[in-house]
C-alpha cells in the first residue's frame, strides 16, 4: 500500500505562486474602493489635549474619518485589556494610532493625514524597563509599570547552592527584532447589502480576528466573516488584529470597500516585535558536571501595551532552565511597560531569548568545569522520563539522538562516548 | 501635472496608457496594467519583490519611473510562463520547494531567469550572487539555490522549453 | 510621492538648459532620488531624466579612460577597460548593492549622492580620478578629490551637470586595492571601504607614488595623505606598510552610528589600509594579478 | 587572521499554547468519484500547513494525495481553528483532520463491509483508492464506488467531523507547576564559523541542525522549516536589531535593519529525527518555531570556540567582537607586565 505520510509532496499551491497568481493581500482591489490611512503619535508618551479632524474631514476626496469616539468598544488585549484601538486620552507610544482616514485615492489620505490637529501635552516618557520598573519612574498604567511577574519554583534553590562546587553566573540581553514578513499587513473591508461585513485580510488567525472585530465592532460573528488572502510571511506578525478594525470602521460609515496596506515604516513603527529581554543566570554546578541549580531572573520590555507579553514571558520561564535535568530551579520573570514599540508574538515566543541565554551560559559553565561542551550537555540533558521545572513528566525525548545526528553531520572537536540507551 | 500617453512593452504585448511624471513602473504594472505578480515589499529597492527584467536586466520596477521604461522590453512573473506552460525555472521551484510564503518568489524567479539567460552552468556561488538582492525571510535560500541548479540542468539538457 | 515635471533631454546642452530652471534635479539611475523622493527628503519641481543622452560609455584615448557618468556599475563590470586598467574601481562595483542595483545606479549618480560611504569614491580618489563638468558657461574638470565638498554635498553649482569620469593609465609596477566592511555579504552600505594604490620604481622597491583613500569614516570620502606620505619616496616594507594604515586610522573622523562604532571603524580602517597596500605591493611586484 | 571555531546549542520547545485551550475542528466530505473535501480553518502562513493536512486526510481515508482538495481560513466556511501559530497546526489541526476523516471513514467502512460481505467494518482498511480485507487485500472495492453507494443508496453521505484540544492545565501561579503542554520537541545544531580576528567579521561557514519533530509528514516541507529557521536565527544572532532612540525606530527601513541574503546564508545540513508520539497524527509533533531557537546562541559559541570571546549581548556584531578582542589584548599585557 502506498502511504502520503513522509513523501515529499511540494506545496498545493506553488504553482499559483511561482506564476504569479498567487492573490495576496496587497493584491486586493475592488471597483470604487477607497485608500485608508491610519494617523500615528508624534509622540512616544504624551496626553492628548486637542484632535480636530474638520480640515481632513473637508478635504475633497476624503470620504470617512474615524477616532476613538467612533469606535462602539475601543479597548482590547488578550491577558490585559489595556489597549485602545484609537487613542482617547493619552498616547503610549510612537505607534500609537489616533485617526484613520479613507479617502478615493491614497495620496488624498496621505494629505488628509497631515490635516488632521492634534495637540499634545507631552509626558515624561520611560524607555529601559529596568529603571521602568523603580518605585518613582513616570507611569504608563495605573500604578506600577510591572505588568506581570511569572514564578516557577521546582526543588529548593537553596539547597541546590549548597550542594553546588562552582556558581557560575551571566546577564544576556537579547535585542528588538522585526517579524519583518516581506508582505506588509494589508487587507480589505467590504460590507454587503445585508450589513455582512466581510475582511480579507492577510492574517495567521481568522478566527481571532473575526472574535476581536465582534468585540469591537459590536456585531455578532454571523455577520463577521475573516476570509485569509495568500500570507506573504507571518511569524507571528500577523497574530492579531492590527488594522481591520479601522478598515471595517471605514467600509460601515461609507458602504464602500476600503484597502489598507501598511508601509514598510508602518511595519517597523507600529506593529509588533520579538521583545527584548535582560536574563541574568546563576548556575550551580558539580565538580563532575552535574548540574544541580539554576536560577533565571528575566525582564522582558513589554512596550506600551502588553498584547501577547505575558503568554510570551509564560513560554519563556517554563523552558527557563534550558533542555537540562536540574533538581532545583528558580525562575522570575517580569513584564515590564515601557514607551517602546509593543511586544508581540513572533516565532519562538520568548524561547529564542532565553535558549540564547542558556546556551551561551551553558557553555561558560563547562569552560569552567574544563569540560568540553558537548560532553556537558550530553551529561544533563533531558531523557525520557526527566521533568521539567513545572514539573511535567516528558515522555518522547530523542534530545541526545539529535546532539548524535547533528554531530554526525559536522563533526565535533572530539570524541564523545554516545549512551546507547537514552535516546 | 499633466499625464502623458506612453507605451509600454510588457510581456511582449503593447499597452498605450495614461502615466504622471510621478508614477512608479510597479504601480503601474500592478494597478493599471493587472501585472499583481509584481510584488512591493518595501518601496525602497531593498527587499526586491519588485524586480521585472528590463531589456532582460533584473531592475527594482519600484524605483523606477514609469515614463522611463518607455522603449523598453519588461518581463513581468506573467511573462516567465504560465500555469499550462511552466518554465523550467517556475517548475524546478515548484519541484524543489524554493516557495514557502512565495511572495519573494516572482522576484526571486526573474533575478534568476537573468541569470540563466547570461550563464548557462552557474557556480553556487554565482546563484546566491544573482539572487542577493532578493529577500526571503522564509526559506533560507537552501532550496531556491537548489531549484535554480536543477532548472539550469534541465534547460541545458534540453528538457526545458524557455 | 510628490507631483514633478519630467523631461528627458537628448543632448546636454538642453540637460543644462533644464537643470538651470528653478527646482530641478538631475534624475541618473534613480536609486538614491526616487527613495528620497518617496521620503520627502527632496520635492523637485521637475525631474531631468539623463538616460538619453549618450553618456553611457567607457572609452580610452590618449592614455586616459573616460568613463561616461550615465554608465551602470554593471557596465563597469564588464568593461574589460576598467577591469584591466582600473580594476580596484571593478571590485568596488562589484559590491555595489546586489544586482538589480548595479543595473539602475550609475558611476556619476554614486559620485554625485557624495555619501561619505559612496563606494565608487575610493577607488577613483586613488586613481586621481578627474570630473568633467558641464554648465552652461561650458565645461571645466575637477580633481575628484574637490568634488566632495561636504557629506552629500558636491561641488556642482545650480544648472551644472556631471558628464564624465576621467582616469589616467596606472603606470606599469602599480598595484591597487579596494576593499570594503559592510554589515552582509550583498546590498550592504559600506561601514569602512578602503582603496589603495602604489606605484613602485624600476627597482620594485622604492613607492614612487601611492594613494590611500578611505570611505565612511569621514563627512566625505577622502584620501589619508598622512599615511601616504609615510610611504612616499620610501622602500616598500611591511613594517612601513604597518606605519602608514596606522597613520590612515589617526586622521580619519569615524562616527559612531548605526552601522558600527567610531572605535570599530578606525580599526578597521588601519586592517583595511594595511590589507590594501599589501596587496597593492604584491600586485606591483608582479606576485598577484588584478582581481586575485 | 581568521581562525575557526565550533559551537553547538541545544533546546526543548513546546507544541501548541500554553495551558489555554487551544482547539482545532475540521470536516472531510468524501465526495461520489472517491475524492474529499477538508474544510479547516488552519492558515498556510508560507510553511506548507496545508499540504501537511492534505496529506493526513489522504492517508486516513486510504486515497491519493491529489484526490484530496482543502478549503481553507475562512471564518464563516471553515470550523474553527485556533491559528497558525505555536508551531501547533501539524499537531493539532492535524488531529482534527485525521479524526473527521477517520469520522468520514467510519461510513464507508460500514457501507463497504455490507459490500464485501464481512462482519464487521473492523475487519477492513483503506488504501490506495480501494477499501479491502485485511490479509486477503484481492477482496476490495473502490472508495468511489463505496461512497457513491453510502450516498445515492443507503442515504448516508460519508461526512466526518473531527476536533482536538491537547491536554494541559494552568500553572499554579506561585509554583508555576502544571503540565501547559502536551508535546515537546527537541533540537541540537552546531555552527562552524570562521572570525577575522582583526576586523571582527564573522562568517557562518556551516550549519548542521537536527531537529526531532515526531514523524515528518512532509520532509521536503520540514527541511524547509528547519532552512528558514536557521536564516532567522542567523539574523538574530549577528545582524537584526531595531534601535529605538526615545521611542523612534530609528531603522525602520530595510537599508539599516539587516536580514541575511543569499550570500549569508551558509550551507545547512538537515537532520530530521524522527520518533513517532502516539499522540501525534500518525506521530507528528513540529517544527514550525524550534528551527530558529539553537542558531543564535550555537554562533555564538562557536565564536567563542574560534577566538576565546564571549558575546552577551545580541547581535554580535562585528564592532562588540573587536571592542572584546581589543579589551581581551589589553587584559593579556596586563597580565604580563605583572
Amino acid at each position: 500500500m502506498t502511504h502520503v505520510i513522509g513523501q515529499r509532496i511540494p506545496r498545493h499551491d506553488a504553482i499559483l505562486q511561482v506564476t504569479g497568481k498567487a492573490e495576496y493581500g496587497i493584491d486586493l482591489a475592488r471597483r470604487g474602493m477607497l485608500h485608508a490611512k491610519v494617523l500615528r503619535s508624534a509622540l512616544p508618551h504624551a496626553k492628548l489635549l486637542k484632535l480636530d479632524t474638520t480640515r481632513a474631514r473637508n478635504l475633497p476626496g476624503v470620504a470617512a474619518v474615524i477616532t476613538a469616539a467612533d469606535v462602539p468598544n475601543n479597548r482590547f488585549g488578550f491577558t490585559h485589556l489595556d489597549q485602545p484601538l484609537l487613542a482617547e486620552d493619552k498616547v503610549r507610544y510612537r505607534g500609537d494610532a489616533i485617526a484613520a482616514i479613507a479617502a478615493d485615492s491614497l495620496k488624498t489620505a496621505e494629505e488628509a493625514l497631515r490635516l488632521i490637529d492634534v495637540e499634545y501635552e507631552p509626558l515624561p516618557g520611560i524607555f529601559d524597563p529596568v529603571q521602568a520598573m523603580e518605585p518613582d519612574a513616570p507611569k504608563i498604567h495605573g500604578e506600577s509599570n510591572i505588568a506581570s511577574h511569572i514564578k516557577i519554583r521546582y526543588g529548593d534553590i537553596e539547597l541546590g547552592w549548597s550542594r553546588s562546587d562552582e556558581i557560575v553566573e551571566d546577564t544576556l540581553t537579547t535585542q528588538m527584532i522585526e517579524h519583518a514578513s516581506i508582505e506588509p499587513h494589508a487587507a480589505l473591508a467590504e460590507v454587503d447589502g445585508r450589513g455582512m461585513v466581510t475582511v480579507h485580510s492577510s492574517v495567521q488567525r481568522p478566527f481571532l480576528i473575526a472574535t476581536d472585530l465582534s468585540k469591537i465592532l459590536k456585531i455578532p460573528l454571523n455577520r463577521i466573516r475573516v476570509v485569509v488572502t495568500a500570507v506573504g510571511g507571518g511569524f507571528g506578525g500577523k497574530n492579531e488584529i492590527t488594522m481591520e478594525p479601522y478598515i471595517c470602521l471605514l467600509a460601515l460609515k461609507t458602504g464602500k470597500p476600503v484597502k489598507l496596506v501598511y508601509t514598510r515604516e508602518e511595519e517597523f513603527q507600529a506593529t509588533t516585535v520579538r521583545h527584548p529581554y535582560i536574563v541574568k543566570y546563576k548556575s550551580g554546578v558539580k565538580k563532575d558536571g552535574t548540574l544541580v541549580a539554576r536560577q533565571a531572573r528575566i525582564v522582558s520590555d513589554a512596550g506600551a501595551y502588553v498584547s501577547w507579553g505575558e503568554s510570551t514571558l509564560s513560554k519563556a520561564c517554563i523552558h527557563g532552565a534550558g533542555p537540562y535535568r536540574i533538581p532545583n530551579v528558580k525562575i522570575d520573570g517580569y513584564l515590564v511597560y515601557t514607551n517602546n514599540s509593543i511586544g508581540g508574538a513572533m516565532r519562538g515566543f520568548g524561547v529564542p531569548q532565553l535558549g540564547f541565554a542558556h546556551e551561551v551560559h551553558t557553555d561558560h559553565i563547562a569552560e569552567k568545569l574544563g569540560i568540553d561542551p558537548l560532553e556537558f550537555r550530553l551529561k544533563n540533558a533531558l531523557v525520557d522520563g526527566s521533568s521539567l521545572p513545572t514539573g511535567q513528566v516528558l515522555e518522547s525525548v530523542p534530545l541526545k539522538e539529535t546532539m548524535r545526528q547533528a554531530v554526525q553531520l559536522i563533526g565535533w572537536k572530539k570524541e564523545v562516548a554516545w549512551d546507547e540507551k537514552a535516546r | 501635472m499633466i499625464e502623458r500617453q506612453i507605451e509600454l512593452r510588457v510581456n511582449g504585448q503593447s499597452f498605450t496608457i495614461l502615466v504622471k511624471p510621478q508614477d512608479l513602473l510597479v504601480d503601474v504594472l500592478r494597478d493599471q496594467l493587472g501585472f499583481t505578480g509584481t510584488k512591493k515589499g518595501c518601496g525602497t529597492g531593498e527587499c526586491g519583490a519588485c524586480t521585472i527584467l528590463l531589456d532582460g536586466k533584473p531592475v527594482n520596477s519600484c524605483l523606477m519611473p514609469a515614463l522611463r521604461a518607455r522603449n523598453k522590453d519588461i518581463i513581468t512573473i506573467e511573462g516567465l510562463g504560465t500555469p499550462e506552460h511552466l518554465h523550467p525555472l517556475q517548475q524546478a521551484f515548484i519541484e524543489n520547494a524554493a516557495v514557502q510564503c512565495g511572495f519573494c518568489a516572482p522576484g526571486m524567479l526573474l533575478s534568476a531567469k537573468a541569470l540563466l539567460d547570461a550563464n548557462s552552468h552557474p557556480t553556487e556561488t554565482e546563484i546566491r550572487q544573482a539572487i542577493s538582492g532578493n529577500l526571503c525571510r522564509c526559506t533560507g535560500y537552501a532550496k531556491i539555490v537548489q531549484a535554480v541548479k536543477a532548472a539550469a540542468q534541465a534547460m541545458t539538457q534540453g528538457d526545458g522549453n524557455p | 510621492m510628490p507631483s514633478f515635471e519630467y523631461s528627458t533631454p537628448t543632448t546636454v546642452d538642453q540637460a543644462i538648459a533644464l537643470l538651470n530652471q528653478s527646482g530641478a534635479s538631475a534624475l541618473a539611475g534613480g536609486t538614491d532620488l526616487l527613495i528620497h523622493l518617496r521620503a520627502g527628503i527632496v520635492a523637485p519641481k521637475q525631474l531631468v531624466d539623463l538616460s538619453a543622452l549618450d553618456l553611457n560609455y567607457v572609452r580610452k584615448d590618449d592614455g586616459i579612460i573616460r568613463i561616461g557618468a550615465m554608465t551602470t556599475f554593471a557596465e563597469i563590470l564588464d568593461s574589460d577597460v576598467v577591469r584591466r586598467d582600473l580594476p580596484c574601481l571593478a571590485e568596488s562595483a562589484a559590491e555595489i548593492g546586489a544586482v538589480q542595483t548595479r543595473n539602475m545606479a550609475t558611476l556619476g549618480g554614486n559620485l554625485c549622492s557624495a555619501v561619505p560611504s559612496a563606494d565608487s569614491a575610493p577607488p577613483l580618489l586613488v586613481y586621481d580620478a578627474r570630473v568633467k563638468i558641464a554648465g552652461s558657461d561650458g565645461e571645466r574638470l575637477v580633481p575628484l578629490e574637490q568634488f566632495f565638498v561636504g557629506p552629500k554635498k558636491n561641488a556642482l553649482k545650480p544648472g551644472e551637470l556631471l558628464i564624465e569620469i576621467q582616469a589616467s593609465v596606472p603606470l606599469p609596477r602599480t598595484g591597487a586595492r579596494f576593499l570594503k566592511l559592510g554589515r552582509r555579504k550583498a546590498m550592504s552600505l559600506a561601514v569602512v571601504n578602503v582603496a589603495a594604490r602604489l606605484t613602485l620604481g624600476q627597482d620594485h622597491r622604492r613607492v614612487e607614488n601611492v594613494r590611500i583613500a578611505l570611505g565612511a569614516v569621514a563627512p566625505t570620502p577622502r584620501r589619508a595623505k598622512r599615511a601616504e606620505s609615510v610611504l612616499q619616496g620610501s622602500d616598500v616594507s611591511e613594517s612601513l606598510i604597518d606605519r602608514a594604515a596606522r597613520a590612515a586610522a589617526d586622521e580619519i573622523a569615524p562616527i559612531s552610528d548605526l552601522r558600527a562604532t567610531a572605535t570599530f571603524r578606525r580599526e578597521s580602517s588601519r586592517v583595511l589600509v594595511k590589507r590594501a597596500l599589501t596587496h597593492a605591493w604584491q600586485m606591483a611586484t608582479g606576485e598577484t594579478k588584478p582581481n586575485d | 587572521m581568521k581562525k575557526r571555531g565550533k559551537g553547538i546549542a541545544c533546546m526543548v520547545y513546546p507544541i501548541g499554547f500554553t495551558s489555554y485551550p487551544n482547539p482545532s475542528a475540521a470536516f472531510v466530505q468524501v465526495n461520489q468519484d472517491g475524492s474529499a473535501v477538508v474544510l479547516t480553518g488552519a492558515t498556510d502562513v508560507g510553511q506548507g500547513s496545508t499540504t501537511a493536512l492534505a496529506q493526513i486526510a489522504a492517508e486516513e481515508l486510504g486515497i491519493a494525495y491529489d484526490a484530496v482538495t482543502m478549503v481553507t481560513s475562512d471564518t464563516q466556511r471553515t470550523p474553527f481553528d485556533l491559528g497558525s501559530v505555536a508551531s501547533r497546526v501539524t499537531y493539532i489541526t492535524g488531529n482534527a483532520v485525521k479524526r473527521a476523516a477517520g469520522d468520514a471513514k467510519k461510513t464507508l467502512l460500514q457501507v463497504a463491509a455490507e459490500m464485501l460481505d464481512v462482519m464487521s467494518p473492523d475487519e477492513l482498511e483503506a488504501g490506495d483508492g480501494k477499501i479491502y480485507v485485511k490479509n486477503s487485500p484481492d477482496r476490495n472495492v473502490s472508495v468511489a464506488a463505496v461512497a457513491r453507494e453510502a450516498t445515492l443508496v443507503k442515504g448516508r453521505p460519508p461526512i466526518g467531523e473531527g476536533s482536538y484540544n491537547p491536554t494541559t492545565t494552568f500553572l499554579d501561579p506561585e509554583t508555576g507547576h502544571g503540565k501547559p503542554y502536551e508535546a515537546y520537541v527537541f533540537a541540537t545544531q552546531i555552527a562552524e564559523v570562521e572570525v577575522d580576528t582583526e576586523t571582527g567579521q564573522v562568517d557562518v561557514l556551516k550549519i548542521a541542525a537536527a531537529h526531532d519533530c515526531g514523524k515528518a509528514i512532509n520532509p521536503l516541507l520540514v527541511e524547509g522549516q528547519i532552512e528558514g529557521g536557521v536564516a532567522m536565527g542567523l539574523g538574530y544572532g549577528l545582524m537584526e536589531e531595531m534601535v529605538l532612540e526615545n521611542g523612534v525606530v530609528k531603522n525602520p527601513q530595510f537599508t539599516d535593519y539587516i536580514l541575511p541574503t543569499a550570500l549569508d546564508m551558509p550551507l545547512i545540513e538537515t537532520a530530521i529525527v524522527e520518533v513517532p508520539v502516539s499522540t501525534g497524527p500518525f506521530g507528528a509533533k513540529g517544527v514550525g518555531e524550534p528551527s530558529l531557537i539553537p542558531t543564535a546562541p550555537a554562533i555564538v559559541n562557536a565564536i567563542y570556540d574560534a577566538i576565546g570571546i564571549r558575546i552577551y549581548d545580541l547581535p554580535a556584531t562585528p564592532s562588540k567582537i573587536l571592542a572584546a578582542l581589543k579589551e581581551k589584548e589589553r587584559a593579556n599585557i596586563l597580565k604580563e607586565e605583572e
